[in-house]
Formats: structure tokens, sequence, C-alpha cells
């Protein structure tokens, strides 16, 4: 049994699986939300037999067709795809929780397809060593987001969705054309061989320059953030939650895996790198000023998205000294964040079917009428805002620590300002939870599901702030962030 | 064989261009499949460079893939574009209304 | 230079000013109907011109019968088309050019 | 042969400042549907360009699906909006700029055109002579089970995209029906002209994407060229008024869709069984797997084609949406 | 079972578990409820004197969890932890009784039950905290536990109060963070050992970023300890109910602040170190202007309740001076006012909410002769108020009185000054109320009155205060007893000052 488990082929079942389960959900729509549930569930289940495999005998590759790196494509697992793809899991069960409560049955024949597929393409994104297959899994992901972000119809949400497609595909032809310089200049598409291959060119610095502005497009950092509040904002809860939580931060991963690998030790001298933790810090405050302007709660969430993108981008010029702690600590946030403000965008949902808007300002006793959703809410609040026990906390405590000890003062006050902030316009909102709304209206009932799916993922995101341990070592399998030059 | 390479460039940049530049969806549209063009041309123009006839053919294998991601891409951007035009009577983003 | 390559090129040099041709008219004449005249006719026989002087020197049969194929294949889809156009721009009521 | 070469290199000078030319025009001219026949015509060109760097793969897919459906999808996709737009009421804007973009209207050609100028200069310094992956291809042409090398890459050494791809292919169809119908599709009457075009075209159509299948093998063809030749077919006979009305939501047709993409991951699956390799094709076998993949992707490619260029969601669909 | 690891675990999950059952019980199960409530609080204090018994005959209690790499939760019981954690048990078990008569029939009583023990779970968790990283997350979860109690009424004007506790508290928290993580990446440990003693070998260039920490951490912690410009919150918070008002804002979260303070000079910095560096000085000055300050204010408000809170900023000062005088006697004074301060207020506050609760009196002025109306309620104000001014049987005279010597005994003879002028002020807010109260004649009808048949009012409301009346008195009287806090005080300074 052990031997079995060892060797079973997780990686295969991790990508094939939401495929073949979205297949059948397009099949026979009538069983669809109970396919899709089913398959949600095993592809969690395999992301734990993978874990397990990784942590015993190491890092995972499997050269695809057996052709080998440079002709065929390499699928990789290692410490860091391990974090994402757990994220992608936890997210993915309490999404599709959610999605089986939420969608009527014309929504849902639709919703499950387009969704599994979305899954197949974060897990193949988090698997692949290849970086012409990553613009293929970028793309298989954009378009199914933007079809989700769609679905709902109304006005704010096609334009939101139409603002997302352009901005994805543009995202993806300047990554494309990265690739292509970058295979045209070494040969390969594979990233080890890239690694060993680059050398400082101009080759090197235009490909760096064009995948970076494309992913950061893609993962709306700053001054590239336009389509992000409109797209998530007025998207249906369940897929804003996927995209704020899961596929901002693929295009993150990527972005992180080619500096880690190819354009790092090229291009790390710092300006570089500030230029990264001055786009972050300049997102943290700009994002959470706007959040705190909001009237609307999806929108609110959506530029809080905004804020903690940067938090990421935080970590380049920190890891420039210290490496490992410096990236542990931004995966650490990431995962944290995914978890909340997943549970944020479901408690809001809950929220808006309850009581028929998302404005804040009236949102009439949400906190007797709608415990769990308010709970949930404040939860997945207390992780963003980096309130101890959880695993925002957490994450901020190894950041804050890495750049005191570097004597970095303008990203500590940056980062316990965006916390603050962070804390203004949560509380903005969990006050208004306990008040009266000027003109009370009718409610309609929230399904059980819907409300304990939000709360269960906000509750996952407090406890990642007791399992550091396990987690930072799972992180660093196969040491993705270099070898350890300080303990972390 | 570099002189189509440049061409590509100068595609990509006047697809990029038109995208910024125009508000009309139709164009942004044709901008962005100027621009997948400009790119395709590169990479299928430097591939020429393996020293015998027989180009390299990975590359041919990554536009064909190309091509048809683009196509679907501008499937969707049509319908979506569509539909918008259905839901606010024009078929641009328009800035007025931010949220 | 064989016979044959002389006859071919003799052959394709006619095709091409019979395309020559076809975009002069394509050029100078005043209305749509009057161009849709010239493009069809004309480049019809400069293509078929060109695809028989290809044929004598294509090595195979399989690969001549392909080109005449493309010949027939060209004739009929423009024969159909331009009696759409025409009918189309009929339709949108561009009256025929008078002097 | 001097005068060849430089028969040649005008010739390629030619081509590509027209290329650049017509790019440029057809981004920039008032008229919409000028805009889109002229991006036909452009990617008629761009199908010459690729004859001319020795990729007929490429030409043919730029030809049918660059060029073709795209340019199909793009004139419905007019018609379509101006019949909103009659019904609307909104006024008919000419090249009017976008508005978020007007303070730095001037910066942008600039920027862009260092962006261009350093492109081109990365593009010039790249080495002359570079084999990439040639010669890997060349040795392991021998156990990919067909003699043509695209379509080698293409299904065997890079499956794993293919695989993708179609998935992609997939969900855009979704998208699409997801956003439902937008406007009620007025009965074109066919007129006897392009009946009797259809009825003599769609065999040979179908015949000649059967020979793409075919000769993809050995020669420049395959699935996609194949599959979007049908598409063609089926375009013309959309075109003539044909619809599948309820068949669309039964399940045979939505088997047909599925077929391609679903038949390759099930065969990843399966070899993954059999030989501990995801898509590790086993030699003596490969060709006739290939061939097997290609049929259902042909297929499905052709219909999901037409299934965009329609861009009605099956009726069941519509009813409780 | 090893008793000594699991019991400090055991007493903070006993009213985190009622707590969170209670979250989970519909509005109408109001005998569950209660019964819950009492069992939880009866468990705790016996397991408070399970742990009192076994650290005087020198047990030692400690639970660690490893939460990161090179940090751990840790929950210790120390002497002077002890002397915080029976003070809460006693005064939570009281407060629940008269928490139950008091919101008899109002609405949400389970959130507030659940939120109620969660907030002395986490007063339990700061006591019991064996290093600065465990004292954070609990003093972080205190903001969030006791901000829904303030915001219980869901009014307009509760939630700008609830606004405004967050924007200090909040900002409190972030301060701590920042000087928690960087005395962490200068020493490498936040353990509290008795003398502080890392903080010293650290070389001397690190001194001036010492201070700086030590300036963020005293902020961090006088949000909460209501120092002078960072007390802008409790008088807003007394909007809350009045069980609220009398555990929290009396004894859990004031004091936790104070007991922060505490903490970071005796077993971070520990005492001498502390001096050398010179912060113990401004730390004194600032809590002796705050003692002035908040009785000056005390002196204008009409509102019995508002009177009352400036008073408490006052008081809790009186800790932070005891502490930042840096003598042993003062010390002793410090730390068992922390006790002594907590038994009278939580008197005045319930006796506040007695007269507000079945008079609907809640200005001093509408309190003519209400001693007439109900003596028993009066008589305990009167004792908690001049135990507040310092006279001698009741315990605020105890704590007075080392303070003075301790000043003495250190030479800082300015404190006996601030002493007797705040004694003064104390005494200026104090008496016309008791004056009022029981020399002048009762108006002929109260703004609404409940009448309870022959007795003043219900006995759960009445008994409650009457209870921490004795208990102040017998502090007071009883001072030099075995389990006095007295006697505490004296082991912790003991701990504190002298090498063992």
């Amino acid at each position: 049994m052990e031997v079995v488990f060892k060797e079973f082929p997780w990686v295969a079942v991790l990508i094939l699986l939401p495929l073949l389960g979205g297949i059948v959900c397009f099949l026979f729509s009538g069983i669809a939300k109970f396919t899709g549930l089913m398959t949600v569930f095993f592809t969690a289940l395999s992301v734990l037999g993978l874990g397990w495999q990784i942590f015993d005998n190491g890092v995972y590759r499997h050269a695809v067709g057996g052709w080998g790196a440079p002709l065929g494509i390499d699928l990789y697992a290692d410490g860091l795809s391990l974090l994402m793809l757990a994220a992608t899991a936890f997210v993915a069960l309490g999404v599709s929780v959610y999605s089986a409560g939420y969608f009527e049955r014309g929504y849902s024949t639709r919703f499950w397809p387009i969704w599994l597929f979305l899954l197949g393409a974060l897990n193949a994104l988090f698997l692949t060593a290849d970086i012409f297959n990553l613009y293929v899994t970028l793309e298989l992901m954009g378009l199914a987001a933007v079809a989700l972000a769609g679905l709902a119809g109304g006005k704010n949400a096609l334009t939101g969705a139409m603002r997302y497609l352009l901005a994805t595909l543009l995202g993806s032809l300047v990554y494309l054309l990265g690739v292509a310089l970058l295979y045209h200049g070494f040969g390969t598409v594979d990233i080890t061989l890239l690694a060993q291959r680059a050398e400082a060119s101009p080759v090197i610095w235009a490909a760096f320059g064009l995948i970076a502005a494309g992913l950061m497009l893609k993962t709306a950092l700053f001054p590239l953030h336009f389509w992000l509040p409109p797209a998530h904002g007025s998207a249906p809860p369940p897929v804003s939650a996927l995209l704020s939580a899961l596929v901002v931060k693929a295009s993150f991963y990527i972005l992180l895996r080619l500096w880690l690998e190819i354009f790092g030790p090229l291009v790390s001298n710092t300006d570089v790198s500030t230029l990264f933790g001055l786009l972050g810090a300049a997102a943290i405050l700009w994002g959470s000023v706007q959040a705190l302007r909001q009237t609307r709660l999806k929108l609110m969430i959506a530029y809080s998205t905004v804020a903690q993108i940067g938090y990421l981008f935080l970590a380049f010029p920190l890891a420039t000294a210290a490496g490992v702690a410096a990236w542990s600590a931004a995966m650490y946030l990431a995962f944290s964040h995914a978890l909340a403000k997943a549970a944020m965008f479901l408690a809001a949902g809950n929220m808006l079917r309850f009581g028929g808007h998302d404005r804040i300002s009236d949102l009439d006793r949400v906190v007797q009428r709608l415990p769990l959703a308010a709970a949930a809410f404040a939860l997945a609040g207390m992780s963003i805002m980096g309130l101890p026990p959880s695993g925002g906390f957490i994450g901020k405590w190894l950041m804050l620590e890495v750049a005191i000890k570097q004597g970095r003062w303008e990203i500590v006050i940056v980062m316990i300002l965006g916390g603050l902030l962070a804390a203004a316009y949560i509380f903005k909102v969990l006050g208004h939870t306990f008040t009266q709304a000027p003109s009370p209206h009718e409610s309609k009932a929230v399904p059980a599901s819907m409300e304990w799916s939000a709360l269960l993922l906000a509750i996952a995101a407090v406890l990642l702030g007791f399992l550091a341990i396990p987690v930072l070592s799972l992180l660093n399998i196969g040491n993705p962030f270099g070898i350890s030059e300080v303990t972390p | 064989m570099y002189f189509y390479a440049l061409i590509g460039v100068g595609l990509f940049s006047v697809g990029l261009y038109a995208l910024i530049n125009y508000a009309h969806l139709l164009r942004k549209i044709l901008a962005l499949n100027v621009m997948g063009s400009g790119i395709f041309l590169i990479l299928i123009a430097l591939a020429k460079r393996t020293g015998e006839t027989q180009p390299d053919v990975v590359p041919h294998a990554m536009v064909i893939t190309g091509i048809v991601v683009a196509v679907s891409a501008t499937a969707l951007a049509l319908t979506l574009m569509l539909k918008l035009a259905a839901e606010t009577g024009r078929a641009e983003l328009s800035e007025k209304d931010r949220d | 230079m064989t016979l044959i390559d002389y006859l071919s090129t003799i052959l394709l040099i006619a095709g091409a000013l019979f395309f020559l041709a076809g975009t002069l008219g394509l050029l100078r004449f005043p209305d749509i109907y009057t161009r849709l005249h010239a493009l069809t006719k004309a480049d019809n026989v400069g293509l078929g011109l060109i695809v028989i002087g290809l044929a004598l020197q294509s090595e195979s049969l399989a690969s001549a019968g392909k080109l005449i194929l493309i010949w027939l294949l060209v004739m009929f889809a423009g024969a159909s088309v331009s009696n759409l156009i025409a009918s189309g721009a009929l339709q949108r009521g561009i009256r025929l050019w008078k002097r | 042969m001097e005068t060849l070469t430089l028969l040649a290199l005008s010739f390629d000078a030619l081509l590509n400042l027209s290329l650049l030319y017509l790019a440029w025009i057809l981004l920039n001219c008032e008229d919409l549907l000028k805009a889109i026949v002229l991006f036909v015509a452009f990617g008629l060109l761009m199908a010459l360009a690729w004859v001319r760097l020795d990729a007929p793969d490429v030409a043919l897919a730029e030809a049918a699906i660059g060029a073709g459906l795209t340019g199909a999808l793009l004139l419905t996709a007019l018609a379509k909006l101006r019949v909103i737009e009659t019904n609307k009421g909104t006024t008919q804007q000419l090249k009017q700029d976008s508005e978020n973009f007007q303070t730095l209207h001037y910066m942008t050609p600039l920027a862009l055109l260092l962006v261009a100028i350093g492109l081109g200069y990365v593009v010039f310094s790249m080495p002359p002579i570079s084999a990439g992956l040639s010669n890997d291809v060349a040795t392991n042409m021998g156990n990919s089970g067909v003699s043509h090398s695209v379509t080698a890459v293409l299904l065997n050494f890079r499956g794993y995209d293919t695989l993708l791809e179609m998935f992609v292919l997939l969900v855009s169809l979704l998208g699409v029906w997801s956003f439902g119908s937008t406007t009620s599709q007025h009965e074109t009457t066919p007129g006897p002209v392009l009946d009797t075009l259809t009825r003599r075209l769609v065999p040979v159509l179908i015949l000649v994407a059967a020979y793409l299948l075919w000769v993809g093998a050995h020669a420049p063809g395959g699935a996609f060229q194949a599959g979007s030749v049908l598409a063609a077919a089926g375009v013309l006979l959309l075109l003539m008024g044909w619809r599948p009305g309820g068949y669309l939501s039964t399940l045979p047709f939505r088997l047909i869709l599925v077929a391609g993409p679903g038949l390759f991951a099930i065969t990843a699956a399966l070899l993954y069984l059999l030989k501990g390799q995801l898509l590790a094709f086993p030699v003596e076998y490969a060709g006739i797997i290939i061939f097997a993949l290609e049929t259902t992707a042909t297929l499905s490619i052709a219909v999901i084609l037409a299934a965009l260029f329609l861009s009605e969601p099956p009726h069941s669909d519509k009813e409780h949406i | 079972m090893n008793w000594n690891t699991w019991l400090p675990v055991l007493v903070v999950i006993s009213s985190m578990l009622p707590g969170l059952i209670i979250f989970g019980l519909a509005e109408h199960r109001v005998r569950l409820r209660t019964i819950l409530n009492l069992f939880g609080a009866v468990v705790k204090l016996f397991l408070v004197g399970w742990m009192l018994w076994g650290v005087y005959h020198g047990q030692h209690f400690e639970t660690r969890l490893m939460l990161l790499p090179g940090l751990e939760l840790v929950l210790r019981a120390g002497p002077l932890s002890l002397m915080f954690i029976t003070l809460s048990s006693i005064l939570w078990l009281v407060t629940t009784i008269y928490a139950i008569a008091y919101l008899e029939d109002s609405p949400n009583r389970s959130r507030f039950f659940g939120f109620f023990s969660l907030c002395v779970t986490a007063t339990i968790g700061v006591a019991l905290a064996g290093n600065l990283i465990t004292f954070l997350l609990f003093y972080e979860l205190l903001t969030l536990a006791t901000y829904p109690l303030v915001v219980h009424r869901g009014t307009e004007e509760a939630r700008r109060a609830g606004q405004s506790y967050l924007r200090y508290t909040i900002f409190g928290g972030a301060l701590l963070l920042i000087g928690t993580v960087w005395l962490y990446s200068l020493t490498g440990t936040l353990e509290f050992a008795p003398q502080g003693g890392f903080l010293s070998e650290i070389g001397a260039e690190h001194h001036t970023s010492l201070i700086i920490i030590f300036a963020l951490l005293i902020a961090g912690f006088g949000v909460k300890a209501a120092l002078f410009p960072l007390h802008g919150w409790l008088p807003k918070a007394m909007v809350a109910p009045a069980p609220v008002s009398a555990l929290l804002h009396a004894v859990a979260v004031v004091k936790a602040g104070a007991f922060g303070i505490v903490r970071v000079v005796y077993d971070v910095f520990g005492v001498e170190f502390a001096t050398d560096l010179g912060v113990t000085g401004p730390l004194a000055w600032l809590a002796a202007f705050t003692i002035i300050y908040g009785s000056l204010r005390a002196l204008f408000q009409d509102d019995l309740k508002r009177r009352l809170a400036y008073s408490t900023i006052s008081q809790v000062s009186y800790i932070a001076l005891g502490v930042a005088i840096a003598g042993p006697i003062a010390a002793i004074g410090g730390i068992i006012h922390l006790v002594h301060q907590g038994l009278m207020k939580i008197t005045l506050f319930f006796c506040a909410g007695n007269l507000a609760e079945t008079l609907g009196i809640h200005k001093i002025s509408e309190m003519n002769g209400v001693g007439k109306r109900m003596p028993w309620t009066m008589a305990a104000f009167t004792i908690g108020a001049f135990g507040m001014i310092g006279a001698p049987p009741i315990a605020g005279f105890v704590s007075k009185w080392y303070l003075g010597t301790g000043a003495l005994e250190v030479g800082q003879g300015w404190v006996l000054i601030v002493l007797a002028g705040s004694s003064l002020l104390n005494a200026a807010y104090f008496l016309p109320i008791l004056h009022r109260a029981w020399f002048r004649d009762p108006p002929n009808n109260w703004p609404h009155e409940h009448d309870f048949g022959r007795k003043e009012t219900a006995w759960p409301l009445l008994f409650p205060p009457i209870v921490t009346a004795v208990l102040a008195l017998a502090a007071g009287i009883l001072a030099s007893a075995p389990f006095s806090p007295l006697e505490w005080g004296q082991i912790v300074a003991q701990r504190e000052f002298y090498k063992p």
C-alpha cells in the first residue's frame, strides 16, 4: 500500500482529472453539480498525495512523452508549486461547495464545466517547467476566468469582463514575445535549461522587461491594476473569490518562478528589485486608500486585493540579501491571502444575497440575522489585517523580521501603514454590520452550505497561523528559493 | 530573414499603438490580432537561422498553437463585445461610469 | 534551358501581364461593377496561364492535377463571389456608372 | 543566379513593406468594414510570408484560420453590431480615441517607437546561426510515428501543449455560449448563386479536409488545418441559412464537440498507466494513435469553430436562462 | 497526563469553550446559557485555586507550542500572572451573575456572553503569557473580543465609539508589533525572565534602538492602560452596557495594558537595565501627569460612568507610576494596586449600573437622596469611593501607602506630592456624590423606576457590588494574611529585585 501511494501518478491526476471532469459536466449537464464537487474533492486529495510524495522522495520531475527537457515538456513539482496547489485545492473546495448553493439551474450548467477547466489550467500552470506551456495554461486560465466573470450578465459585469479580457490578452501576448526572444536567444523553453544557458545580454534584458511587464499587467500590480476592481467587483461572488485568490496569484507565481530561476541571478542588482518594491509599496498605499473610499462591499474587497498584491512585491528588494526568509514570508502571505480573500468574497456574496445589495452603509443588522457570514468576514479580515492568531500575521511577522534585520525602515513603515489602513476599511464594514440600516428591507434566505463554506475558509486562514512550521518546511522542499543562506 | 523579424517587431508596435489609442472594441480586437501576427512573424523568421535549408520546426508548432489560441480569444472577445453593445448600446469601454 | 523551360517562362510572363491588366482595370475603372468585371476576367485568365506554366514544371502528374484543381476552384469561387458582391452592391443602391 | 537572389530580395522587401503598410492602414482607417476587409487581405499576405519563410503548415493554418475564419467572425460581428446599434439608435462616432489615454496622446507613439527600436536591436543582436531544437527534432523523428516534423512536434514531442490548446478552444466555445444569444438571427434568404456555390463547394471542402488530415503524417497538413477547412464548409452551410436547431443540444453533438480534447486526455491517462509516462506513445503504434487523435481533433475543431461562427447557444440552454 | 503542562491551557480553555458553545446557542435557551456561564466561571476558579496552591508550593506550570522556527507560544504561571488571574476569575464569576440579571430581556444575549467569555479568555491569556509574542497574540485577541461588546447596542453612537476604540487599539497594536519584531531581531528571544537578563549583554551601540523599542512597547501598552495621550477611547467606550464597562473597561482591558507595562519594565528590560537606560524617569512623569489629568477631567463630568472612567484613567497610572519608580517597596505598591483598584472600581461600576437599571439615573445631578431609596448599593459605593480616596481600612490605602514609602525609600520625593494631590482630587470628585446621595432628600419620583417590592432591587444585581466591596475591605484589613494580594506583591517584588 505504501509503495503504491508513493508511486501513484498524482501529477497526472491533478492535471487530467479536472479536465475530464469538465468534459463530463459539459456532456451530462444534469449531474454537473455532483461531478463538479466530486472532481474538486478528489483533486484536493491528490494534492495531499503529491505533498506526501514529494515530502518523502523530494522534488518530482516528469518528462511528458518521455522526450526529456529540451525537446519535450517537463513537469516539475517542488515546495513552491505544492504550496500554490494546496491554496488552489483549499479555495476550490470552498468555492465549489458555495457555488453548489449559489447558482440556479440555468447558470450552474454553464458554471461547472468552465470552472473545472479553470481548475485544470491552474493545476497545470503550477506543475509545468516549460515557459511556452505556461503561455498556453495562462491563456486557458484567462479565457475561462473571463467567461466566468461575465457569467452574470449586466452592464458592470460585462464591462469588467471586457476590460479584464483585454488586459489579460495583452499581458499574454507580451509574455509570449518574451518567450519567443528567450527561445531564439538560448535555444530552449525549459526553465532549468534556460537557467543554465542564460547570461546577461540584451536578449535577457528585453525578455525580462517583456515578461515582467506582461505578468505585472496580469497580476494587476499598481500602475497596471485598472482592470481588476471592476472585474472582481462585479463578477458573481464565487467567481470573484476565484479571481482574487487564485488567478491573480498564478501570474505572480510565474513571475516569481522565472525570477528565481532565470532572471534573479542575472538581473537582481538592486535597482530592478527596488522598482518592484516601490511599485509594491505604492500598490499597498493606493489600494488601501481606494478601498477605504469605496461605498460598495465587493469593490472594496477588490481594491483590497490590489493592496495585498503589493505586499508580495515588497519581498523583491528584501530578497536580494535574505532570499529564503523573504520569499517564504511572501509565499506565506500569498497562501493566507488566498484563503482569507476567498472567504471574504464568499461572505460578501452571502450578505449581497441576503440584503439584495452590497452598499456598506446600509448593511442591516447583519450580525444578528446572518451571524456566520459576519463571523467569516471578521475572521478573514483578521488574516488580511495581519492580527495575531492568523496566517496573515505569520507572513507579516516574517516579512517584518527580514525588513528590520536589513534595516529597511521604509518597508516596515509601509507594511504597518498597510495593516492600519486594512484595519480601517475592514472595521468600517464590521461596524456597519452591527448597526441598523436606515431603511430596513426584506431579506432572502441564504442556504447553510454557502455560509459554512465561507466560514470554513476563514477558519482555515486563521488556523494557518498555527501551522507555520509544517507549511514552511513543505514550502522549502527542493529549496525553490536557493540554498538558505540564513535560517528561515 | 532578419528583415521579417524586424517587420514582426513593427507589426507588434503598430498593434500596441492601435490597442492603446482607439476606443472602439472591434479596433482593439483587430489590434490584438495584428500584434499576435507580429510575434508569430518574429518566432518563425528567427527559426530560419538553422544554417541548412530545413528551418527549426518547433516555432512552427508554437505558432500554430498560437493561431488557434488567437482565434478562440478573438471569438470570445467578439461575443463579449456584442453582449456589451447589446447591454450598453455602445461598443466602447466607457470611462465615465467608474464603478 | 530546355524547350519546356522556355515555354513555361513565356506562359508565366503572359499570365503576369494579364494580372497586370486586371490590376490596372481595378485602379482605373470608375465603379464597383466594372472593377469586378476586370478582376474576375483578367485575373482568371492570368491564373490559368500561370497554372499551366507551373504544371509543365511540376515533376509529378498529381501536383499538376492539384494545380489545375486550384485554378478550377478559383474560377468557380471568383464567379459566384463577384455575383454576390454585385447583388450586394445593388441592394445598397449603388447606381451603375453613366458617362 | 545573381539576378534570382536579387529578385527574391526585392520580393521580400515588397512583401514586408506592404505587410507593415497594410497593418498601419488597417488599424487607422475610418470605416470598420474597410478595416476588416483589409485585415483579411493582411491575413493572406501573412500566409504568403509564411510560405516565404518555409513554413507551409503555418501558411495553411494562417490562411484557413487566421484570414478565413477570423475574417468571417469579424464580419458577422460587425453585421450584428450594426443591427444592435440601429436598434439602440446610438450615433455612429467615427475613429474616436479612447478618452482615458487622451492625456498621454503624444507620449504613446514616442514610447512605442523606443520599444520598437529596442526590440529591433535585440532581434538584430541574435546570433546569425543557432540550430535551436532542429537537431533534437531530427534525431528523434525516427520514433515519433510520423515522418512530417511539424506534426511530430505538434502531436508527439509537445503533445501536452496541443492537449491544453484544444481545451482552450472548448473553453472559448463554452464562454461564447455562456454569454447567451445577442440578437435575433434574421434569416437571410440565400440567392440561387450562393445555393449552387455551396452545393458544389461543400463536398469539395470535405474532400480537401480529409486529404489534408491524411497527408499530415508525411507532408504539411494535419488536424488544425483540416479542421479549419471543414469549419469553412460548416460556415458556408450556416450562411446558407441552415440551422442545426434542436440538434445542437443533443448528446451526440456535444460528444463530437468534446471528442478531440476528451480522447486526447483519455489516451494521455491510459498511456500513463501503460508506459508510466504521460503521453508516451509506444513507438510501433505511435503513428496509428496520432492519426486517431488527429481525426477526432479535426472533427472537434471543425464543429467548435463553426459553432463559434454561429455563436448561438443550443436551444436547450436558452430556455431556462 | 502531566498536570503541570496542561493546567495553564485548561485555565484558558475553561472560558473559551463555554463561550464558543454559547455562540451556537439559540436566543431563547436562557437556562442552558446561564448554567454554561456559571459552570465555566466556577471551573476556572477551581483550576486557578489549584494553580495558586501549586505555585505557592514551588511547582512550575508551563505549556509551550511551537509557532515559528525559533518562536514559541508559552503559557507560564508565575506569581505575578497568578495575581492577575485570581482577580480576573473572581470578578468574572461575580460579573456574570450581574450581567445575567442586568440583561434580563435585552436582545442577542448569546452573542454578548459569547464575546464576554472570549474577553476573559484573552485576559487570562495575557496574564499567563510567558513571552512577548504570546502576550501580543492575546493582547490583540482582547481588542477583537471587546470590540463587539462596545458596539453591542447597535446604535450609531455605539458604532462611532467602537470605531474610535479601534482607532486607538489597532494603532497601539501596530506599534507593539514593530517593537516586538525589532526586539526579536536584536535579541533573538522574547522570553520573560525575572530580571530581564538578556538585554543587558547587548552591545552599547544598540542602546538607542532599545530606548525606541521601549517607547514603542510602552506606547502600545499605554493605549490600553489609558496613559495620557492615548486615553481618548475609554470615556467614549462607556456607551457599552454596564457589565461591559464594569469588567472590561475597569478591570480586564485596562489592566491588560498596565500588566503589559509591568511585564516590559520587569521581565523584558529588567529594572536595573531600564533605570540605566534612563527610560523609567519619563515613564514616571507621564504616569504622574496622567494621574493628575485624569482626576482633573473627572471633576467636571456630570455623567456618572464618564466620571468613573476618568477616575480609572488616573488610578491605572498609579500602577505605571509604582513600576516606574523602580524601588522594591514602590513596586509592591504598584502591583497590589493592580488588584485593589480592580476590586474598588468594579464595585463603583456595579453600583452605577444598579442606579441606571433600577432608577434610570445616569447623571450625578439626579442622584439626590438615592441613599435612602437604595441603601445597600450606596453603602457599597461609599466603601469603593473611600477606598479610591485612600481612606485607611480599605485596600486603596494600602497600595497608596506602599507607593508613598517606596518613593521616599528611593528618594523620589515629588511622588508623594502627586499622591497627596491625587487623593485630594479623588476626594473632590467622590465626596460630592456621597453627600448628594446621603444628605439630600430624594425627588418625589425617579425617572423610570422598577419597583422590586420590599427589596431595593433584584438580588443578583445587589449581591455582586456588596461582595466586591467586602473583598476590597478584606484586602485592606487582612492585608498581611497568607493569601492576600499584599503578600503576593511581596513575593513578586522579591523575585524582581533580589537575585535568588
